[in-house]
């Protein structure tokens, strides 16, 4: 039951998050932007094209959007969306983790697939800064672990008050680590920037240059599921665990929404940083949510 | 001062004039000098004339006062080659070597506790001394030659020990048949050597090496 | 019964080695039977072993002190089924890959059957002379294996490099085996008193079983043999070298422990010490490969490095009294012995087709052999998403297990000490080396199978001939079932990690969920990608678009070195590598070359120059032996005057 | 009977020096040899009677362990000469026969006297004979070897007959009259006069130890196994030493008995660890494979003396490492006699890929390497190992980890050497020579490579038998 909610809650709103960051960064720019709802016209458009291949490619091509696809749906299913997660067991938030990384496995082989420069560079930068934010990723579950005694995402994730209140400043410093993973991990600025046209800046969108029709449907359907699951990550953090499912998803969903914005306003706000910049911010996140750990720890 | 100690202390002598002379005859001529009063040492320690004591003293007479230092001799002559003896130590260091070992000898043999009889006596301190001259001819001579002398002097000194246990002194004669082929081996291969190398000189004979 | 049919399968392989040398080419096809059959024989020993406990057996051999002993013990049979199961792949494989028609085919045969069977013996093993005596043919054989090739310099020095360490490990084990004996008074292996694992024996015992069986298991910083030798080796037997024999190490380690009453925490801090370091840097170097053989040598390294880190979390566990964490450290590291001997298998199966194929082991120049081998392409890419530990295959599960040991440790309360402060790395080490493990593999994957062909030996590359496909098969079904259905080892886990460290209890509820995910999981991806691919077969397709490039040539596509440069950039303060670039390049640049090598840190800018220099104070030595007799004689009188001397005081 | 053990080869000795066929003497050697090891055969199985043909002469239980290496030891190098001879037909052989055999002779006079001067004659004997055998080749090198070889193997000898002498002296003092005999000296020892009995074990060990090449001792060793022919070497490097090696257990036993053990064997223990030390610098880059033999002898050799020097189960361990020592050092000289005749070359400079050119004999060489070092299933592997396990046992950890150690870097250093030798492939001019592989020169390796395996896998119950004997004599637990 929760499984299907989580789905559709995730399959529903992960293209609003897009749309909602966008329009934030239109309004900081003063445009007007486009609608909230551009994302699914483009993804039905996607879909009702047709598709060209590229004769290099074998399977694993397609192999790349269909498996970040269902990675995403069903990293969905571990996250307490409506109070607790369909599939919660102690160690999931390892599988968490480690699920995505089988998608960054077949995005990357895909991108290689196409024996491109420019497509085999954008593997190589997402291979490089996703092995660096790893660590961060982890170090926010040890701290998290440990200041909720548990291995099960629903319960680490279910930060209460009185631990809110015990080590605040741990909190803090993990939230901030992971916001700056999800930058990364989605490749938003100032790693990336999702809307540039020069092809040697880009890391996730050079990966897909040669998807056409539904695969690349599929891949952007993907990221954005995959933004919408980390965000949902990072609000899980901060909101306050509610009594009914339904009450929990209406506030995890305002605080992605939030978090959305808070996207939005960055890239209005920030530069793309240079690429040799890029690890240290990753190596600095990792730090923030090390000492993260120590802060519980002691 | 007993008869023998003289006897011992002139080979103790001829030890140093080994050392000190430069004549390669000469020294071989003094080792055999040395042979001919150790065949006539039993003498002075033994009483009465047995046939052994006759045998041994005629044995010891021949092989070392006459047979090697003759086959020597005729191996210089044979070779016709220089007759210094070319050492590697001066002949001043040598000695001073050899005064010091006479004196470590007579020291260690203080250090050993002997039979009644042979309290006081020479034997022991002139065996070591002789041992050690004999040592230091063979290892401070170029010539190959010399390093034979060394051996017999060396030889000699052990027999020297020898006569100390006169009773068991049987196998004396098989030792010296055994030093009689051991000098003849010698002399072949000093001979090869001559011919292969047109020389006695130990350089020459250094080639093996690591 | 077990004891019975392991011993046989072990006879068989030796058998067949003796017939490889009698039979002509014709009929050599008869070695690989009787090996497969010892293979088969000895698996079912094996997996009869996996329940019954101590069925024990005695070998004719007459020597003082040593006896035949063997017994086989849930342990051993955990350690000895992997060695038959790929004696058996490997004989197939070897079938095509070296065929009699190929030079020295008996030579092979010979010596893979002898290091196939003296292995299996070694893991059952119950007198440590025997033990010893066992461990050293294994060396010897695979030394052979290793310089198959003698015409080729390279490979005459990797065997001679793998044959000299080898060797100061086994001297390192005759020392630890008669300590052992001068402390226990027998040549079995019985447990330590107190008294003595506590005194300097017991420590001292410690270290000499790290350095033996560190060297052989190729844990940093003894791996200098491991890569060479791997590379330079007939690719079946780099595949039983890296899957089994290199597991040797570990197994003594585990069996020499599970002798102390209690295992000091400085002890389990030094093998986790050891395991940490061991698969950073393992992968490090990896990474910085461009051979794909050496490649996978060095992912041997780090792999042993994640079995020692469960260990290493399982001994200090065990130290403070925390029965599960230990028990996940153990199970971990202990399936993970099973997990690496597969795929790594696999992996090996799948780089020999490669390199059969292409003529090199350069990756950067293969490329596009997904296309020619489909199959060997997909036994290669599970291989290589097993390996990165992802789900839902059986690297998974072991690394989950030392994941979740981790965690726990970090959740319960703190106890004091630096070892129990080294549990805490354990997360974040696991988590570099699995990202740049899956980066380096995705590298590999993608450089050697996909993209185009960078060169015309890669153009041209054929099928693989069947029998080197039918070797990989039961392999990809092994990766997936540990990974699908891991709750069906639980059993079989909770046994030999009693017997490892005398903690018992049951991970059928800990694997339980894994389970209930992975199976679907699993199903739907396939679903989802087949579907996808079968409803596009009919695309157009077109060259690659790239922006616009009209005509992307071979050469444009993103090297492996390329892939990994940034990575490697990050290691370089301890590995250094080796770069032979165009220095400033004149106003109308000429053709200039840039190559990169990294150089393997302990063994070229370490050992080798040590070695030199060791060589250079032996030549000064020499002079003693200058030629001239009266020196010797000088010698001859002082050593007599020393003795006198010293008979004096 | 026994006595026939000398007399048969005198009189072969005797025959081959009046025979005028060059190609009838190596036959009439290896008949002498057939009868010497049949002789010694039926000596070993029937049990030991109780009256000696006289005092001097008796067969003991060292005396029948190391008779019967040198039996077997002599047997397959006379048929290996069958084939070498023929080989160097160019060269006469009637001096070389003839010394063989009177070597042969002098040697069982050496195992079998009881008596320190006649011991000391018959070991005198041998060096004259050996010094013949060095020279066969006639040329410079040889020439030097031999000299050297006769110069320092004399000043030892004298030094041991010095020291024979002082050991008289002693019973003398203590006993009355200076008797040499062995029995009556070990059961009467506790009253030697002790200074005289140490002062004589240090001249005699230096004067043996000269013969057995213990380093510092051993200079003569490499020149001598480098020039001599590989069927000499293996002849002295697994006949004479341990010969040389018989002489000094006797004279430990005595010693011992006196209640000088532990001095005896601190000597021991030091001048073992110093030959490996020596042998192990000397083989790091050595660029003669046949120099490398004869420092891998004085390895042994100081393995030997260490393996007595710690008692115990180094007993044991050290004269089953002179039987596996012996075999052992027959494989690697005869093999690489033969890579040498092949390649007309000892250095590494025109030797490699030996394996290719000589299948047999390179394979042979590998495997004796490989079995010297202590590899399984090779016998030495067991006796390496057990006098390892003396030194732990006897809680001497520096010395075991020192044992450890030299056999590492020896091993490291002879492996250069010998792969460089075996592998690779052979300069094209190898090819050319006329040496071919004949049965004469291969199956004498292969048996004793055969034994050496069998001393590894499967000890006899006899051989055992003869071991632990000759441990109990020496005061060893077997």
């Amino acid at each position: 039951m929760t499984a299907i909610l989580n789905l559709a809650i995730v399959l529903a709103a992960a293209p609003l998050l897009i749309g909602v960051i966008n329009k934030t960064k239109a309004l900081m720019a003063g445009r007007v932007g486009p609608p909230l709802v551009q994302t699914y016209y483009d993804l039905a458009k996607l879909f009702r094209k047709g598709t060209v291949l590229s004769s290099t490619t074998t399977w694993v091509f397609l192999a790349g959007p269909a498996v970040s696809f269902v990675v995403a749906l069903f990293a969905a299913l571990l996250l307490p969306l409506a109070g607790t997660a369909p599939l919660a067991f102690p160690g999931d938030m390892i599988l968490f983790v480690y699920v995505f990384a089988l998608a960054r496995f077949f995005t990357t082989a895909a991108a290689m697939d196409t024996g491109s420069a420019f497509e085999g560079m954008g593997a190589a930068r997402e291979l490089t800064f996703a092995s660096l934010a790893e660590p961060a990723l982890f170090f926010g579950f040890l701290a998290l672990a440990r200041v909720s005694h548990s291995l099960e995402l629903s319960s680490v994730l279910a930060v209460s008050g009185t631990a809110w209140r015990s080590s605040t400043a741990a909190l803090v410093l993990i939230v901030a680590s992971w916001f700056i993973v999800l930058l990364a991990e989605n490749s938003r600025v100032p790693f990336d920037d999702p809307n540039t046209h020069l092809e040697l800046t880009m890391i996730h969108e050079v990966m897909v240059l040669d998807h056409s029709g539904p695969p690349f449907g599929l891949v952007l359907y993907a990221s954005a599921m995959k933004l919408f699951v980390f965000a949902a990550l990072v609000a899980h953090v901060i909101v306050p665990r509610f009594a009914h499912p339904l009450t929990n998803v209406a506030a995890t969903l305002g605080a992605v929404f939030a978090i959305g914005v808070l996207v939005g306003l960055v890239e209005s706000v920030m530069a793309r940083l240079r690429l040799v910049r890029v690890p240290q911010l990753l190596i600095t996140a990792s730090l923030v949510s090390a000492f993260a750990v120590v802060l519980v720890l002691r | 001062m007993h008869a023998a100690d003289t006897i011992l202390i002139v080979l103790l002598l001829a030890n140093f004039f080994i050392l000190g002379t430069a004549n390669l005859r000469a020294s071989i001529r003094v080792v055999a000098m040395q042979g001919v009063l150790l065949a006539i040492l039993p003498l002075f320690v033994e009483t009465k004339a047995t046939p052994r004591l006759m045998l041994v003293v005629g044995a010891t007479a021949a092989i070392k006062g006459a047979l090697i230092p003759g086959l020597l001799l005729k191996a210089i002559r044979d070779v016709h080659i220089r007759h210094e003896v070319e050492p590697y130590l001066g002949f001043i260091p040598s000695l001073f070597l050899c005064a010091i070992g006479t004196g470590f000898a007579l020291l260690f043999a203080d250090q050993l506790p002997l039979a009644p009889a042979d309290h006081g006596s020479l034997f022991v301190p002139a065996a070591f001394a002789t041992v050690l001259a004999g040592f230091l001819v063979s290892t401070t001579r170029r010539k190959a030659i010399s390093q034979v002398t060394g051996y017999l002097m060396l030889e000699n000194g052990v027999y020297v020990f020898g006569l100390l246990l006169y009773e068991s002194m049987a196998v004396e004669v098989g030792v010296l048949l055994d030093l009689l082929v051991g000098i003849f081996v010698m002399g072949i291969v000093l001979n090869h050597i001559q011919r292969e190398f047109s020389s006695l000189d130990t350089e020459r004979l250094s080639r093996l090496r690591d | 019964m077990s004891a019975q049919l392991i011993v046989l399968g072990a006879l068989l392989c030796f058998a067949s080695a003796l017939v490889s040398l009698v039979v002509p080419r014709r009929t050599q096809v008869l070695t690989a039977v009787i090996q497969v059959s010892g293979g088969i024989i000895g698996l079912a020993g094996c997996i009869a072993g996996f329940r019954g406990a101590g069925a024990a057996l005695r070998l004719p051999w007459q020597v003082p002190m040593g006896v035949a002993a063997v017994r086989v013990d849930a342990l051993s049979a955990f350690f000895a089924a992997p060695v038959f199961l790929l004696g058996v792949l490997g004989a197939v494989y070897a079938e095509r890959y070296w065929p009699s028609s190929k030079p020295r085919a008996a030579y092979v045969r010979c010596f893979f059957g002898i290091a196939t069977g003296a292995l299996s013996l070694v893991l059952v093993a119950a007198n440590t002379l025997f033990f010893v005596a066992l461990w050293e043919i294994v060396a010897l054989a695979c030394f052979f294996l290793v310089g198959t090739d003698t015409a080729d310099a390279d490979a005459r020095g990797a065997a001679w490099l793998y044959l000299a360490a080898s060797h100061i490990a086994t001297l390192t084990l005759f020392g630890l085996v008669t300590l052992l004996h001068s402390a226990t008074g027998t040549w079995s292996f019985v447990p330590l008193s107190r008294a003595v694992a506590s005194s300097d024996t017991g420590s001292a015992l410690f270290w000499l079983a790290i350095v033996a069986f560190g060297i052989k298991a190729g844990m940093m910083p003894f791996h200098v043999w491991l890569p060479a030798a791997h590379a330079a080796a007939p690719t079946h037997v780099s595949a039983v070298m890296s899957g089994v024999v290199i597991k040797m190490g570990i197994y003594g380690l585990v069996r020499v422990l599970s002798l102390y009453p209690a295992v000091p925490d400085w002890m389990g801090g030094t093998v986790l010490t050891l395991g940490i370091i061991s698969s950073i840097l393992g992968v490090a170097f990896a990474l910085a490969q461009h051979d794909l053989k050496r490649l996978l040598a060095y992912h041997s390294i780090e792999n042993i490095g994640i079995i020692l880190a469960g260990l290493g979390v399982g001994y200090i566990a065990r130290g403070h009294g925390l029965v599960m964490i230990a028990m996940l450290g153990f199970a971990g590291g202990l399936l993970h012995v099973w997990n690496h001997g597969l795929f790594k298998a696999l992996l090996f199966f799948g780089a020999g087709s490669a390199i059969h194929a292409t003529h090199t082991r350069e990756i950067d120049r293969m490329g596009g052999l997904a296309r020619r081998m489909p199959m060997v392409a997909a036994g290669f890419l599970t291989g290589a998403v097993a390996i990165s530990g992802l789900p839902p295959l059986n690297g998974f599960v072991s690394e989950w297990l030392i994941y979740v040991a981790g965690f726990k440790a970090v959740v319960g309360p703190m106890r004091g000490g630096w070892a129990w402060l080294l549990l805490l790395a354990v997360v974040p080490a696991l988590a570099l080396t699995g990202a740049l493990a899956l980066a380096c593999f995705v590298k590999a994957f993608g450089a050697v199978f996909l993209g185009n062909p960078r060169t015309r030996e890669a153009a041209e590359a054929g099928q693989a001939p069947a029998s080197m496909r039918l070797a990989m098969v039961p392999l990809v079904l092994a990766c997936v079932a540990i990974g699908v259905v891991p709750v069906a080892l639980a059993p079989l886990l909770s046994r030999i990690v009693a017997i490892a460290s005398g903690v018992s209890m049951s991970l059928v509820t800990t694997l339980a969920p894994l389970q209930r995910i992975a199976a679907p999981m699993a199903f739907v991806l396939a679903i989802t990608v087949s579907a996808l691919v079968i409803r596009l077969r009919r695309a157009p397709r077109t060259v690659t678009w790239d922006c616009g490039y009209a005509r992307p040539t071979a050469r444009m596509q993103y090297s492996s070195s390329s892939t990994a440069r940034t990575l490697v950039a990050f290691f370089a303060w301890v590995m250094p590598p080796s770069v032979h670039a165009p220095g400033q390049l004149p106003l109308f640049p000429a053709e200039a070359a840039l190559s990169t090598h990294m150089p393997d840190t302990v063994l070229d800018r370490g050992l080798l120059p040590a070695l030199r220099r060791l060589q250079r104070i032996a030549g000064i030595a020499h002079y003693i032996q200058s030629g001239r007799v009266q020196l010797y004689l000088v010698y001859l009188g002082v050593t007599l005057l020393a003795l006198l001397v010293w008979s004096l005081r | 009977m026994i006595v026939y053990a000398i007399i048969v080869p005198l009189v072969a000795a005797l025959a081959a020096f009046v025979v005028p066929n060059e190609r009838a003497r190596p036959w009439i050697v290896a008949a002498a040899a057939l009868a010497h090891t049949a002789l010694t055969a039926i000596i070993l199985v029937t049990p030991v009677t109780g009256e000696p043909l006289s005092p001097w002469l008796r067969l003991d239980a060292l005396g029948r362990l190391i008779l019967a290496i040198l039996s077997v030891l002599f047997l397959i190098c006379a048929i290996y000469c069958i084939g070498y001879l023929r080989l160097r037909a160019e060269r006469p052989n009637k001096i070389f026969c003839t010394v063989l055999l009177i070597f042969l002779a002098m040697t069982t006079t050496l195992v079998l006297a009881q008596h320190l001067t006649l011991m000391w004659v018959a070991m005198e004997a041998t060096t004259l004979a050996t010094a013949l055998l060095l020279y066969f080749n006639e040329n410079r090198r040889s020439l030097e070897a031999t000299w050297k070889y006769l110069m320092i193997g004399s000043v030892g000898i004298a030094l041991a007959l010095l020291g024979t002498l002082f050991l008289a002296y002693s019973a003398r003092l203590g006993l009355g009259q200076p008797t040499l005999l062995f029995p009556e000296l070990v059961e009467r020892a506790g009253r030697l006069s002790t200074p005289w009995l140490r002062t004589a074990f240090v001249f005699l060990l230096v004067g043996y130890g000269t013969k057995m090449g213990l380093a510092p001792l051993h200079n003569w060793k490499p020149d001598a196994y480098g020039e001599a022919p590989g069927v000499v070497g293996a002849l002295l490097a697994g006949g004479l030493t341990s010969c040389a090696f018989l002489a000094l257990l006797r004279i430990y036993r005595i010693v011992d008995a006196a209640g000088q053990g532990p001095f005896a064997r601190q000597l021991f223990v030091a001048l073992g660890l110093f030959s490996m030390a020596t042998a192990a610098v000397f083989m790091i880059g050595q660029r003669d494979f046949k120099r490398l033999l004869a420092y891998s002898s004085v390895e042994h050799m100081g393995i030997l003396v260490l393996g007595i020097g710690l008692g115990g189960a180094g007993i044991f361990g050290a004269l089953l490492h002179t039987v596996n020592n012996a075999l052992t050092k027959g494989v690697l000289f005869l093999a690489a006699a033969n890579i040498h005749r092949a390649f007309k070359s000892k250095r590494l400079e025109d030797v490699t890929g030996a394996i290719r050119r000589l299948p047999l004999s390179g394979s042979f060489f590998l495997a004796g390497f490989l079995a010297i070092t202590g590899s399984p299933p090779f016998g030495p592997f067991i006796s390496e190992l057990s006098i390892l396990t003396a030194a732990m046992d006897g809680k001497r950890y520096v010395v075991a980890a020192l044992y450890l150690f030299f056999l590492a870097v020896i091993f490291i250093g002879m492996g250069n050497t010998v792969l460089a030798v075996v592998q690779g492939v052979p300069p094209e001019d190898a090819e050319g020579h006329a040496f071919r592989e004949s049965v004469f020169k291969t199956l004498p390796i292969a048996a004793s490579l055969v034994l050496v395996l069998i001393m590894g896998t499967w000890i006899p119950s006899g051989v055992t038998k003869l071991l632990a004997d000759a441990t109990r004599l020496l005061g060893g637990k077997p």
